[in-house]
């Protein structure tokens, strides 16, 4: 018979105000089971701990009930304490009667007696517990960093400096994200590229960095520590190695396709390079648009290429899939915009000179496709009057996104001060519906641009953007003088709203990693752990688990790299022992092995018997819950404990 | 004066989801009726449907099983398996004369404290209107 | 109103509405500003039964017109 | 030959015949006959917000009782009609503790079985446009007309469901094959001011005046709508400019029924459209250069 002792802990008032503390310590000493209780004002505290230890010592205990606040929050606090005393952290159970009793009753007395249940149901728990020795397993110390926009940069390079090896797999044919489609960046109003570029060529110099381009995960199986990943990629036409982006191939190339990178404002070749600084410098071949590879059709960009002597290009190349092997995973996916022609008020698609944020972004680009002066895409001509839309689709429950994209505010006051700023006979308009400028030197920022530059900022909505006579009309109201406005503009800017990258949703599923209500990873603790994923060992950067601006996807791709290197800088991991066990009774009828998600269970074919693999069987129990025969059992938790624990709640 | 029914109600909540629901309630400091006590289990998916029955034989009027909304469980779907032995238990119920309402299965996320609070106070107070189950005298009787 | 103030129920666009929605269509928190007007109008129509300019009702309005008219801007 | 239940409603019978005769005209003309429902009763032009008076209500809800007798489709031609009847039929499906008065008031229960559907709807869903394409014998080519949508076919939308209530699309397509040149123009769905026009013209003047504005500047010779309140407020806000502008042209108004029974090679005066009518429609094609006219 084990010697039980209990703990109880007042929690200041928390518990003590509404549970009769004292009762429960006099009756439950009381019980023949029970050899020792205490309780304490905060056992939490160090006095308390101290009492705890020094109270298994003395009354030579053997397992210990800490009656407190839930197990959420202190059970590794008092499995601690117990493993330090002496005990197996096993031996510990928490009941919690300050979430479950003191804080959701009001009446003393039930809530009294609800404590008495709930302390009795640990204590018949904690008696059939058996001491337990973690599991360990070894980790694979590499990481795979999914997605090659700022936040996988720096969180490969973080992972990489430390001295790990780095997977980083990027779908695009270059590194960059979306960051290298920024002119400049607020509130510093460096240029994007500048800063980024160095970044980008480290990761392709850096000896722990492997990184694939052109590419995609397409199975993950294993677990924290142990991931096995298949990453597919598509054809490489082009020897990275080799190609040194002289631009010959392109020169013959006959097909024209809308470039991507500055949203269909230029052209490009079917082999390219996605723009200038990409990273590996070699060129794409985009197999979709290209005359023909399958059967080969056209073939110039090849003989230009080997009459050059380079001979980097393989047009019979096949897509390859890579087996890797990693102990974590980074999420780094990002960001989409909302497709703007859903706004049909603002008549995104059928006016051409209403264009989105990024696409404008691109204009004011240095390198994109007006070289950095802002002109009309219907005639060419520079816009005098420019209506910038904040909130455009954003904030609208309703109609399209519920939330906030957070970064609007900035780059529009950013845009419209570089407008008046290229433009100065120019006036430029700013629809809004707050400034949301919450950030170091944003505000100041902000204001800056509205005075300086005479911006002109009218709070509220847009009814309606529509073409007359050449002029975009933008009919909106300005809630401060209470009048409605009509501006004749001749651009028209919608800040639209951020949206989780295309494929988040199959990556998520191929993760087992949830998301949130709007397709954004969803994070262990929105406040404690906003950087892992509930999926252990999968950690999250940047836009991918919510819009965000770059310094703070930087501070989250470098805590999410701090996240992984902890992990892998021990050559194992402790599992918790908790795992299902086969009895001795198993008959080998295999209901329980298709039930396991982790293929934890198997039958061996010897003893015609189910064995479960500990390291992989998570403990969840439920294929304890379908054996007909009760052959297995799920350690701590077994059959006979739950059902002592429902006499303790129903006696 | 009567005294008024209390009933004893058992609940299964998954540590991941559903207790975590209930800690949010507590936080929050949300009220509900002290009639149902929570055990804490890894997964909706280690109750076996015989827990109910002992549950309810030995003295409980109801039962909540509670998980995680199915696609969130951490153990990928151990939540769909319960809902299938779930459906067949309510069979099961409904052969011993049991009221499907004496068991409840509820999927309650570790954001839903309000909605752990309301199925709490809602299955209370409908095992209350359904009065005592009785089994086990009932049970006793017929042996 | 919740606040107190009256002095919405005083104000001219109540009467200005047309029902015609393009407000609800418009509106991200999916405000039914048309509702909100007729209720107004409602209160103030049961205070005070707001006599329409029956002077200026022109002889050949379609029918549609004229109920609509009554049944918006007349007490019932 | 196919017959759909049909609620004319009071303007059809009164100032808009001209609407009721060219609908009746082209379902003949097209195969189908509107049946006038029996014991019609006015549907109350607009759907009361009012929740506290269910008094409102009990008219619409009676024609829909009355109607469920005779079919499961209920076709209208009016716009306010229509609004009122859909949205009539919408809050009955909800069987509110609301519906349930009204249908002991009414000693007629209506609990949502008829399926209020528009015209234009019959048109596109039934008899389809391509069918249209084909019956049209004589097309009304480069007629550059404006098609005016208005507020109560589209809108509140998530009831209604009509069209998409801010690029609304069905009218220029059933335009499209009538031979048409439907314009663009973005006052297409404001509204006219509709029944601020009854006391306090002065409010809902300028607002039909900016809409016939738009149209014209955008290229239009020609309105067409489907609502007869609509019309109205559209022809009267450009009467006074028509008196004393001669620079200014008029805009004219015809339902788009009229049109499509020109397309279908109707008589004029089946259509009630009068001789000013057709003038300003013929006015409003295209003018093609003479050269070629000639040969």
């Amino acid at each position: 018979m084990k010697r039980v002792g209990l703990f109880v802990c007042h929690c200041g008032l928390n518990i003590a105000r509404t549970v009769d503390i004292k009762d429960i310590v006099e009756k439950t000493s009381k019980r023949s089971d029970i050899v020792f209780a205490a309780d304490h004002k905060y056992l939490c505290s160090e006095p308390g701990q101290a009492l705890i230890k020094d109270s298994i010592r003395q009354h030579k205990l053997d397992a210990i009930v800490v009656a407190a606040c839930s197990p959420a929050m202190h059970e590794a606090t008092f499995k601690t304490i117990a493993q330090l005393s002496g005990l197996n952290k096993y031996n510990c159970e928490i009941a919690n009667i300050r979430e479950q009793s003191s804080w959701v009753h009001d009446d003393p007395q039930k809530a009294t007696e609800k404590a008495h249940i709930i302390v009795s149901e640990a204590i018949e728990k904690v008696k059939l517990n058996e001491p337990l020795q973690p599991i360990t397993v070894p980790v694979t110390r590499k990481v795979l960093i999914i997605g090659g926009g700022i936040a996988g940069i720096r969180a490969s390079l973080d992972v990489a400096n430390a001295g790990y090896q780095v997977y980083l797999v990027e779908k695009s044919g270059s590194i960059g994200g979306r960051m290298a489609q920024l002119s400049e960046t607020f509130p510093t109003l460096d240029c994007a590229i500048c800063i980024l570029g160095p970044l980008m060529v480290e990761v392709y110099r850096h000896p722990n960095i492997k990184l694939l381009r052109l590419s995609q995960v397409e199975e993950v199986r294993g677990y924290i520590g142990n991931f096995k990943v298949k990453v597919r990629q598509e054809p490489e036409y082009v020897d990275v190695a080799k190609c040194n982006a002289c631009g010959e191939c392109a020169k013959v190339c006959p097909a024209d396709v809308p470039n991507e990178f500055d949203f269909g404002l230029t052209w490009r070749k079917a082999i390219y390079t996605p723009f200038a600084q990409a990273v590996p410098p070699a060129y794409v071949l985009d197999a979709k648009n290209c005359l023909g590879l399958l059967p080969q059709a056209c073939g110039e960009c090849k003989k230009a290429c080997d009459q050059l002597g380079t001979a980097c290009m393989n047009l019979d190349a096949w897509p390859q899939t890579h087996e890797l092997e990693v102990g974590a995973i980074i999420v780094a996916t990002g960001y989409e915009l909302y497709d703007a022609t859903k706004l049909t008020e603002y008549g995104y698609g059928t006016c051409p000179d209403v264009m989105t944020s990024i696409e404008f972004e691109r204009m004011l680009s240095a390198s994109g496709p007006t070289l950095g002066e802002i002109r009309r895409p219907s005639d060419g001509r520079v816009p005098r009057e420019i209506v910038f839309i904040q909130c455009a689709g954003q904030r609208e429950p309703e109609t399209a996104l519920p939330y906030c994209s957070k970064i609007c505010c900035m780059y529009t006051a950013r845009h419209a001060m570089m407008f008046r700023e290229k433009v100065p006979e120019g006036q430029a308009y700013v629809f809004y519906m707050d400034i949301r400028a919450g950030g170091k030197g944003y505000e100041e920022f902000v204001k800056r641009c509205q005075e300086e530059r005479g911006l002109l900022y009218l709070r509220g909505r847009v009814a309606k953007v529509y073409e007359e006579n050449g002029k975009l009309i933008v009919k909106g109201v300005d809630t401060i003088s209470g009048k409605r406005v009509q501006i004749n503009a001749d651009l028209v800017v919608l800040a639209v709203g951020m949206i989780p990258s295309a494929g988040s949703k199959e990556l998520a599923s191929t993760l087992k990693a949830s998301l949130d209500a709007n397709g954004f990873f969803s994070e262990a603790h929105p406040k404690l752990r906003p950087l892992e994923s509930p999926t252990a060992g999968i950690y999250l950067a940047g836009a991918g688990q919510a819009p965000k601006d770059i310094p703070e996807t930087v501070a989250q791709a470098s805590g999410a790299a701090a996240k992984a290197l902890d992990l892998l800088s021990s050559p194992t991991l402790e599992r918790e022992p908790t795992v299902a066990q086969v009895l001795e009774t198993c008959s080998g009828c295999g209901i329980c092995i298709p039930l396991c998600p982790y293929e934890a269970l198997t039958l061996n074919a010897n003893t015609n018997q189910a064995e479960v693999s500990e390291a992989l069987c998570e403990g969840c129990g439920t294929c304890v819950a379908s054996c007909p025969s009760s052959s297995l059992s799920l350690r701590n938790l077994t059959d006979q404990q739950i059902l002592a624990m429902i006499e303790a709640i129903v006696a | 004066m009567e005294k008024t029914f209390e009933p004893k109600i058992v609940g299964f909540l998954c540590k991941w989801c559903s207790y975590a629901g209930a800690d949010l309630a507590g936080t929050s400091r949300m009220k509900y009726p002290p009639n149902l006590n929570a055990m804490r289990v890894n997964c909706s998916g280690r109750i076996d449907p015989s827990f109910v029955l002992r549950a309810l034989a030995s003295g409980a009027d109801g039962v909540l099983i509670a998980g995680c909304h199915p696609g969130d469980c951490h153990y990928t779907n151990g939540n769909v398996k319960t809902l299938r032995r779930f459906r067949l238990l309510q069979r099961m119920l409904d052969q011993f004369g049991i009221e499907r309402e004496r068991v409840r299965l509820e999927w309650i996320s570790a954001s839903e404290g309000e909605r752990y609070a309301r199925v709490v106070r809602g299955m209370t107070e409908e095992i209350r209107s359904l009065g005592p189950l009785n089994w086990k005298t009932t049970m006793e009787v017929a042996a | 109103m919740q606040l107190g103030l009256q002095e919405v129920l005083d104000a001219k666009s109540l009467w200005l509405c047309a029902t015609c929605f393009a407000c609800e269509t418009q509106c991200p928190r999916g405000l039914d500003v048309s509702k909100i007007c007729e209720a107004l109008r409602t209160i103030k129509l049961r205070q005070d039964p707001y006599e329409l300019n029956i002077e200026a009702v022109s002889a050949d309005i379609p029918q549609q017109g004229l109920v609509s008219a009554y049944r918006k801007l007349s007490s019932y | 030959m196919q017959s759909y239940l049909y609620f004319p409603g009071c303007t059809l019978r009164t100032v808009a015949k001209d609407y009721d005769a060219s609908a009746k005209a082209c379902a003949r003309a097209l195969g189908f006959e509107l049946k006038e429902m029996q014991g019609w009763l006015c549907c109350g032009a607009v759907l009361s917000n009012v929740e506290d008076n269910l008094m409102t209500r009990a008219g619409p809800n009676r024609i829909l009782a009355r109607a469920q007798q005779e079919s499961d489709r209920l076709v209208t031609l009016c716009a306010g009609c229509y609004n009122v009847l859909k949205r009539t039929d919408l809050r009955a499906k909800l069987a509110s503790p609301a519906q349930q008065s009204i249908n002991t008031f009414n000693e007629d229960s209506y609990n949502g079985r008829v399926d209020v559907v528009h015209f234009l709807e019959i048109l596109r869903d039934q008899v389809g446009f391509d069918a249209i394409e084909k019956a049209v014998k004589a097309p009304l080519k480069g007629v550059r007309v404006g098609a005016y949508y208005g507020c109560l076919l589209l809108r509140p939308f998530e009831e209604m469901k009509f069209d998409d209530p801010n690029r609304p699309s069905i009218l220029e397509n059933l335009l499209m094959r009538l031979g048409c040149t439907p314009i663009d123009y973005p006052a297409r769905t404001d509204c006219c001011g509709s029944y601020l026009s009854v006391g306090s013209s002065e409010n809902s003047q300028p607002m039909s005046a900016t809409i016939v504005k738009s149209a014209h500047s955008c290229g239009a010779r020609l309105l067409t709508v489907g609502c007869p309140l609509c019309k109205y407020n559209l022809e009267s806000s450009q009467i006074p400019r028509a008196k004393n502008a001669s620079a200014e042209k008029f805009l004219p108004v015809v339902y788009f029924t009229q049109l499509l029974g020109l397309a279908l090679g109707l008589r004029p005066e089946e259509l009630e459209l009068d001789m000013q009518q057709m003038q300003a429609i013929r006015e409003a094609q295209i003018p093609t250069s003479e050269g070629r006219d000639r040969h």
